[in-house]
């Protein structure tokens, strides 16, 4: 499925990463979340975890789906984070500030892990060290 | 005509700023003069050698002097700044700045260029055969008044913002563009030959923008005067049938600017 | 021990009404009147995973070091860079950021704070426009009509409704919430738009069009009819939305990441500002940014005044330049364009796109900060941070550009250093040292 | 030996001991003008040759935009104000950049290089003094202090309503001590609050929204206070409608209203010598005359208004003023006085930025560009050397661009050189549009300035004017050993070459404060110390205790909490508190 990724504070996500809390469990149920509409969701067969893939399919990042009234379908949000930040498009227009929000996306059904953002790092980042 | 041939050779891991590649600087000076003039790499100056090697020997002035740039350039920025006369031709693509504030001369770039090409030029012309970034022939930030003079043609694509503040001169984008092309602009012609994504035109006071493409979403600003069909600007053909608005209606400034666009490529508008 | 007027230094609402309870031998803390962000980051004065000893990254394995090691090792790092660069977060002082671009400035560098990945296209917007705003309590006395675009308030800034926007009974607003009308724009049904009394709920990335229909009405002319298929919003609650605020008293209109993040990015915003400036002539109409990072409105002044420029900085050539999108710190990276990195006080990596922050975990960076995360565990060197506005004394700008003097209620933990400025000083100590061998 | 010199056979210009153009010795011994030195001082003096030059106080500008939070949004909005504009760090020096809003450090530097050893901000908001103390202390070069806005303050506003001046005067005291500011400014009084609806008034009679007082009323009240507080400098005044046609007689009926008020300076500090009584006798201080002199009834009619004023100036004994001159070029309009800045939106479509800021004033910022071929622009610049030319005595008019408003500071000696020379002034009128003969009576009038009279409207008459002449402004015994050398010989000097005017002017050849040669030639030497100057008001305990109560029982409309309001020493260099005695 092809969408728009915005994404965006959310309270407890704030709440954590303010807290110094990003390794917690906690934080990665909060934040490693893709919310859809429940039409989306459906569309894509209801599965327990999602990949979403920036457009150019450099990056891909494995993310707990979140049904919710919230959205629009074709629309996505992740919680600003370390999961959103793997697929928001690196272009800047020339003007420093990448696309957090209206980065286009792919989102399919995965049965990938979902990582902790220590793990990403550790394993997108830095090359698995 | 003297010729002087660079040819990328050094290690280009940091961008190199090397505004003093114009035909200005190098009239005048033997290949190997021309290789001591210094470049940025960092907060350093290094000689123009340590990057390209240098064969030939300027012109006596500098609209005797052609530099011909033997390779990719892209991480190369301000080759041309500033350069009133002479030529440059870039065999292959070239960095950010590109011509900026040049006063004549032309500039050939056989690549794909960089943004920030002809930003503030008043003369001369810079033609891309490849495709461009952001902000092609456009004001610096926060001026309302960018390029005055010249040309810029583009074969390909190029991306936003094109020709930002535009107030004289003409910029001809072969292929699409994506937004804010013309944002602002207050004289002078822009035409695009194939698409724009959106915003085309805004804010406008005055100047020409023909959009021979599909404009995905337009401008709300602009208001409908008539249907023209060939349209002439000097030597700038633009054949078949435009719809012409003036606009931008959303910003008081008195000016207002003309948009046409294809009536073919946009029954919709 | 009960402390009184201490101020918050998570967002930019910079709350100075905090009061806190330190109880230092059971390492307890409460913490009255913050919101839970807020709350959460005073926790952090007794927490257990708070960085309290400098590490080292040597062959891929983290040790503990002693200061002097670390600092010695991080001013190897810049000494040794051709071109190292500087984010210099907002989570800390003007005065340890002042610190930061003079360290910047020696080494010729490009420095870079928050506001780049945050409201660097809000700032960039105001270049091309100006901007008519006004400090917090303007809207608190007189404001009848409040419109937040693009912003989540409940969410990223929690006690702004409250303390500034909508809640608070000002001098002519003394029922509070009920002489103010509420308008919230924003693609998503946020708790916000929820909470508001009139939702434009605008298709994403459209905020240019939306705004630009606006003033063409304001202007008194019909926009093109196209712009209702492009924003999803109706041209009837256009005209209504404006009619709304020409017939307010005084509108109040906060603008967040949704219209400076956006496609359009600082466009959207010079649009938005130009549209108060027009509407203040038909009424007083403000405009201001929610800034969601700390002291990130304190960069951009500091910057500006030392230098001339707010946010994205290079002094490559020995005098300040700016060009966002060629010197700031997600292009610098995706270009690879740097070759060292300096972080304090801001977690970075985890705010950056993968390629920016895989090419960051790649060169050599030092990170200086209270609390492990993505930027410290991909750092070669790590500073453990002193918390503001906690453990000392300094400056940060409020979400209007208003300065606040903090002041500690208890000490740096560290013997070594009083606080980031402090540790930052003696940074450059050793850079001018080694520079100058 | 720091701070201690010997200036050797310059033309010295010191208007306040009456010394002009005489050729004699200036010392200074640990920083402060002494008649000589020892043998031993003189034994590893540094010695100066000022043989064939103009030697003068360092200068002193009284009224100048250069520190806070509406520089700053100049600043920060203006990025094509600064690319081209910039100057590269050295081993002693900062970089910085901008034209007309340079960086902090440029500005400093600036200054520097043209003999200005002393600047005054001309406007503080109080909710903004932290910020504006934060550039202060930040600005290299220069000793400095602030004026604080309170024309538009709800707490006076209130107090002048009730008719409560003792509490008033307690007030405006525990202010200047709380931002620690040196004097009173009074912007648009009455106007700026109704800009807080949108708003402005039109007339000094017109009462203001809600708060019911009157511009008028304001301007009386604080000028009184000003003198029973003993506040070194006279309330420093920017009139009703500035920028409007016409505006001259509401600035002239402004000027009568404190007419009566006796200046009662009252300070404690030790006086440097001089010939002339150093101390002001003026109870306003008008600002920038030229914008407040608007004649005509529209643009259409537009014409120079500075007749009228300068007319009743002649004959008052209670007024000085500052010229607000523009050189033509670049500029950035910032003033206090947002509902004007409005106005200039409206004319021309600029960038605009505007900062109300809650229970105390506001501001106003747009980027402007003064023509010669503008007929509006063309009467301005005449009009601003009209407001210094038709003043017959210097020591009632003061040289400024109000910069950035009429252009950057760095246009001194363009202004100096039209002052002196009338060939200067004939060539500009050339260059001119022709409503500048036609509107202004500037072209008629053939008055030259004398580096005397320029020294007195540069240094001296500022400096007295805001009570610095005790250590500023003057070469006597004790004064502070700043000094200003110039490359100008005043024996060859010939003023229809006035390049040579301005070249002089543009670099000192010696810029020394405290006495250590600090710049020289345009090059900066050495970074001083510097001092930031306030009054500290003694006022009467039981008036502030209950004035205290009613100003925390309000504090509830700030958005700050009280405790979070003062500006603590730590935000100034050197904090240099003058103390003043309040009339008990």
């Amino acid at each position: 499925m092809e969408a728009l990724l915005n994404t965006g504070s959310t309270i407890d996500e704030g709440r954590l990463a303010k807290g110094g809390n990003k390794y917690s469990d906690d934080y990665t149920k909060e934040c490693a979340v893709c919310w859809m509409c429940a039409e989306d969701y459906t569309a894509l067969g209801c599965p327990g975890k999602v990949s979403v893939t920036s457009r150019d399919g450099k990056h891909t990042v494995a993310v707990y789906p979140k049904v919710t009234e919230a959205m629009r379908s074709g629309q996505v949000f992740i919680p600003r984070s370390i999961w959103a930040n793997v697929v928001v498009e690196p272009d800047t227009f020339s003007t420093g500030s990448p696309r957090y929000k209206g980065s286009p996306v792919t989102v399919e059904p995965t049965n990938e892990e979902v990582l902790s953002a220590e793990d990403i790092v550790l394993k997108l980042y830095m090359g698995g060290e | 005509m003297a010729d002087v041939i660079l040819k990328p050779t050094g290690n280009f891991d940091l961008t190199v700023e090397a505004e003093v590649v114009t035909p200005d600087n190098f009239a005048g000076k033997s290949a190997d003069e021309i290789g001591k003039l210094l470049v940025w790499q960092g907060p350093a100056e290094y000689p123009l050698s340590d990057y390209f090697s240098v064969e030939g020997n300027g012109g006596s002035s500098a609209e005797d002097t052609t530099i011909i740039i033997d390779g990719d350039i892209p991480r190369v920025k301000r080759i041309g700044q500033e350069m009133t006369a002479g030529k440059i031709l870039v065999k292959g693509c070239a960095g950010m700045h590109t011509g900026n504030t040049m006063s004549g001369g032309d500039i050939i770039v056989e690549g794909d260029c960089e943004s920030w090409a002809g930003m503030d030029m008043t003369g001369g012309s810079i033609h891309i055969k490849g495709n461009a970034k952001d902000h092609i022939g456009c004001a610096y930030r926060g001026s309302w008044k960018g390029m005055t003079g010249g040309r810029i043609t583009v074969d390909g694509d190029a991306v936003s913002q094109v020709g930002g503040g535009l107030a004289g001169g003409e910029i001809i984008i072969g292929g699409s563009v994506k937004h804010f092309c013309g944002i602002r602009i207050n004289g002078g012609l822009i035409v695009v030959k194939g698409n724009a994504f959106r915003t085309v035109g805004a804010e406008m006071t005055g100047g020409t923008i023909v959009v021979g493409g599909c404009i995905e979403r337009f401008t709300p600003g602009f208001a409908m005067e008539g249907v023209e069909s060939d349209l002439k600007f000097n030597d700038i053909e633009c054949p078949g049938e435009y719809k012409k608005f003036t606009g931008d209606y959303a910003i008081p400034q008195k000016g207002k600017g003309t948009l046409y666009v294809s009536c073919d490529n946009n029954e919709c508008l | 021990m009960v402390f009184k007027n201490i101020i918050c230094p998570v967002c930019g609402g910079s709350c100075d009404d905090v009061q806190v309870d330190l109880d230092t031998k059971n390492r307890t803390i409460d913490v009255q009147n913050a919101c839970k962000m807020g709350n959460a980051k005073f926790q952090e004065v007794v927490s257990s995973h708070r960085i309290l000893k400098p590490t080292i990254r040597e062959n891929g394995k983290v040790k503990d070091v002693s200061w002097e090691e670390a600092l010695e090792m991080s001013a190897d790092i810049l000494v040794n860079a051709k071109r190292p660069m500087f984010f210099l977060g907002s989570e800390t002082s003007c005065e340890a950021q002042e610190v930061g671009l003079h360290i910047a400035e020696y080494l010729g560098a490009p420095a870079d704070s928050n506001a780049t990945i945050c409201h660097g296209p809000t700032v960039m917007g105001i270049q091309e426009s100006g901007m008519v705003g006004a400090t917090a309590g303007q809207a608190k006395n007189r404001a009848d009509m409040i419109v937040y675009w693009g912003v989540n308030a409940l969410e990223s800034m929690p006690r702004h409704m409250s303390k500034y926007g909508v809640f608070p009974r000002g001098y002519w607003t003394k029922r509070g919430r009920f002489d103010r009308t509420m308008v919230t724009a924003d693609p998503r049904v946020t708790p916000t738009a929820v909470a508001s009394d009139l939702h434009l709920q605008l298709n994403p990335s459209t905020d240019y069009e939306l705004l630009s229909a606006m003033f063409t009405i304001l202007n008194g002319k019909e926009p093109h009819p196209s712009v209702e298929e492009i924003t999803g919003i109706p041209i009837s609650v256009m005209k209504q939305t404006v009619e709304m605020m020409k017939e307010a008293n005084f509108v109040a209109i906060y603008v967040g990441l949704g219209v400076s993040s956006s496609y359009g990015k600082h466009r959207n915003i010079e649009i938005a500002l130009n549209f108060v400036k027009e509407m203040n002539n038909y009424t007083k109409c403000n405009i201001g940014a929610l800034r969601g990072h700390c002291n990130v409105a304190g960069f951009n002044q500091l910057a500006s005044y030392l230098y001339g420029y707010p946010f994205g900085l290079d002094f490559m050539k020995g005098y300040p330049r700016y060009n966002p999108g060629e010197t700031t710190c997600v292009d610098l990276l995706r270009e690879k364009d740097v070759d060292a990195a300096f972080i304090m006080s801001a977690d970075l990596v985890n705010h950056i796109p993968a390629d920016c922050a895989k090419y960051l975990a790649d060169i050599p960076m030092i990170c200086l900060d209270i609390a492990p995360c993505p930027s410290t565990t991909a750092a070669d060197v790590v500073l453990p941070g002193v918390i503001d506005a906690m453990e000392c004394d300094g400056t940060f700008y409020r979400l209007d550009n208003v300065p606040v003097y903090f002041e500690p209620f208890t000490d740096s933990p560290f013997p070594e250093t009083k606080s980031n400025e402090d540790t930052l000083k003696q940074l450059f100590a050793k850079v001018k040292a080694k520079k100058e061998a | 030996m720091a701070g201690t010199i010997a200036i050797k056979n310059g033309y010295v210009y010191d208007p306040l001991n009456d010394i002009n153009g005489e050729m004699m010795d200036i010392f200074i011994k640990d920083g402060k003008v002494v008649t000589e030195l020892s043998g031993a001082d003189m034994k590893d003096v540094k010695e100066i040759d000022a043989k064939g030059k103009t030697v003068m106080p360092g200068g002193v500008d009284s009224h100048s935009h250069v520190a806070g939070a509406k520089v700053n949004v100049g600043r920060m909005m203006r990025p094509e104000d600064h690319y081209r504009h910039y100057q590269k760090k050295t081993p002693l020096a900062h970089s910085g950049c901008g034209y007309s809003v340079p960086s902090v450090y440029l500005g400093g530097y600036e200054y520097s290089k043209m003999g200005y050893t002393t600047v005054f901000e001309a406007a503080v908001p109080p909710m903004e003094a932290r910020h504006t103390h934060e550039e202060m202390r930040s600005t290299p070069m220069l000793d400095m202090g602030g004026y604080l806005v309170l024309g538009n303050n709800w707490f006076l506003m209130r107090y002048f309503k009730e008719g409560d001046l003792d509490k008033a005067a307690a007030y405006i005291s525990w202010m200047m001590r709380t931002h620690k500011t040196y004097g009173i400014k009074c912007v648009n009084p009455a106007g700026v609050e109704n800009w807080g609806w949108g708003e402005n008034v039109g007339a000094l009679d017109q009462a203001n929204i809600h708060f019911e007082i009157t511009p008028e009323e304001i301007i009386k009240s604080l000028t009184e206070l000003n003198e029973k507080l003993g506040i070194p400098m006279p309330v420093h005044l920017h009139a009703n409608n500035l920028g409007h046609p016409g505006c001259w007689e509401i600035t002239r009926d402004s000027l009568k209203i404190p007419k009566n008020v006796k200046a009662k300076p009252n300070t404690d500090v030790e006086w440097a010598e001089t010939k002339k009584n150093a101390k002001r006798h003026e109870s306003v201080y008008l600002t920038h005359c030229q914008f407040n002199a608007f004649g005509g009834t529209s643009w259409r009619d537009f014409e120079s208004g500075v007749k009228g004023i300068t007319d009743y100036v002649n004959n008052a004994d209670h007024v000085v003023m500052d010229s607000g001159c523009i050189p033509f070029g670049d500029a950035t309009v910032m003033t206090g006085d947002g509902p004007a800045i409005h106005d200039l939106y409206v004319l021309t479509g600029h960038k605009w930025s505007n900062t109300d800021v809650e229970c105390e004033c506001g501001s106003g910022v747009l980027p402007f560009e003064y023509l010669k071929g503008n007929p509006v622009h063309s009467v301005q610049w005449a009009m601003g050397l009209e407001v210094l030319l038709y003043v017959k005595d210097a020591w009632k008019s003061i040289m400024t661009t109000d910069s950035p408003n009429g252009g950057p500071f760095t246009k001194y000696p363009q202004i100096i050189a039209w002052l002196m020379s009338n060939k200067a002034r004939q060539d500009t009128f050339a260059e001119c549009h022709k409503w500048a003969q036609d509107r202004t009576d500037l072209g008629a009038e053939t008055r030259e300035m004398d580096l005397f009279e320029i020294a007195t409207i540069t240094r001296a008459n500022p400096a007295r004017t805001i009570g610095m002449s005790y250590r500023k402004g003057t070469l006597g015994l004790g004064a502070d050993g700043d000094v200003a050398i110039y490359d100008i010989d005043p024996k060859s000097l010939e003023v229809n070459d006035y390049e040579s005017i301005i070249r002089g002017f543009e670099n000192a050849a010696y810029t020394i404060k405290a006495g250590e040669v600090v710049s020289q030639m345009g090059e900066i030497v050495a970074i001083p110390e510097k001092n930031t100057f306030y009054s500290d008001i003694a006022t009467d305990e039981d008036a502030e205790k209950s004035m205290l109560q009613d100003v925390k029982k309000w504090f509830k409309y700030y958005t700050l909490g009280f405790e979070r309001y003062p500006t603590p020493d730590k935000y100034l260099a050197n904090p240099t508190p003058i103390q003043v005695n309040a009339e008990k």
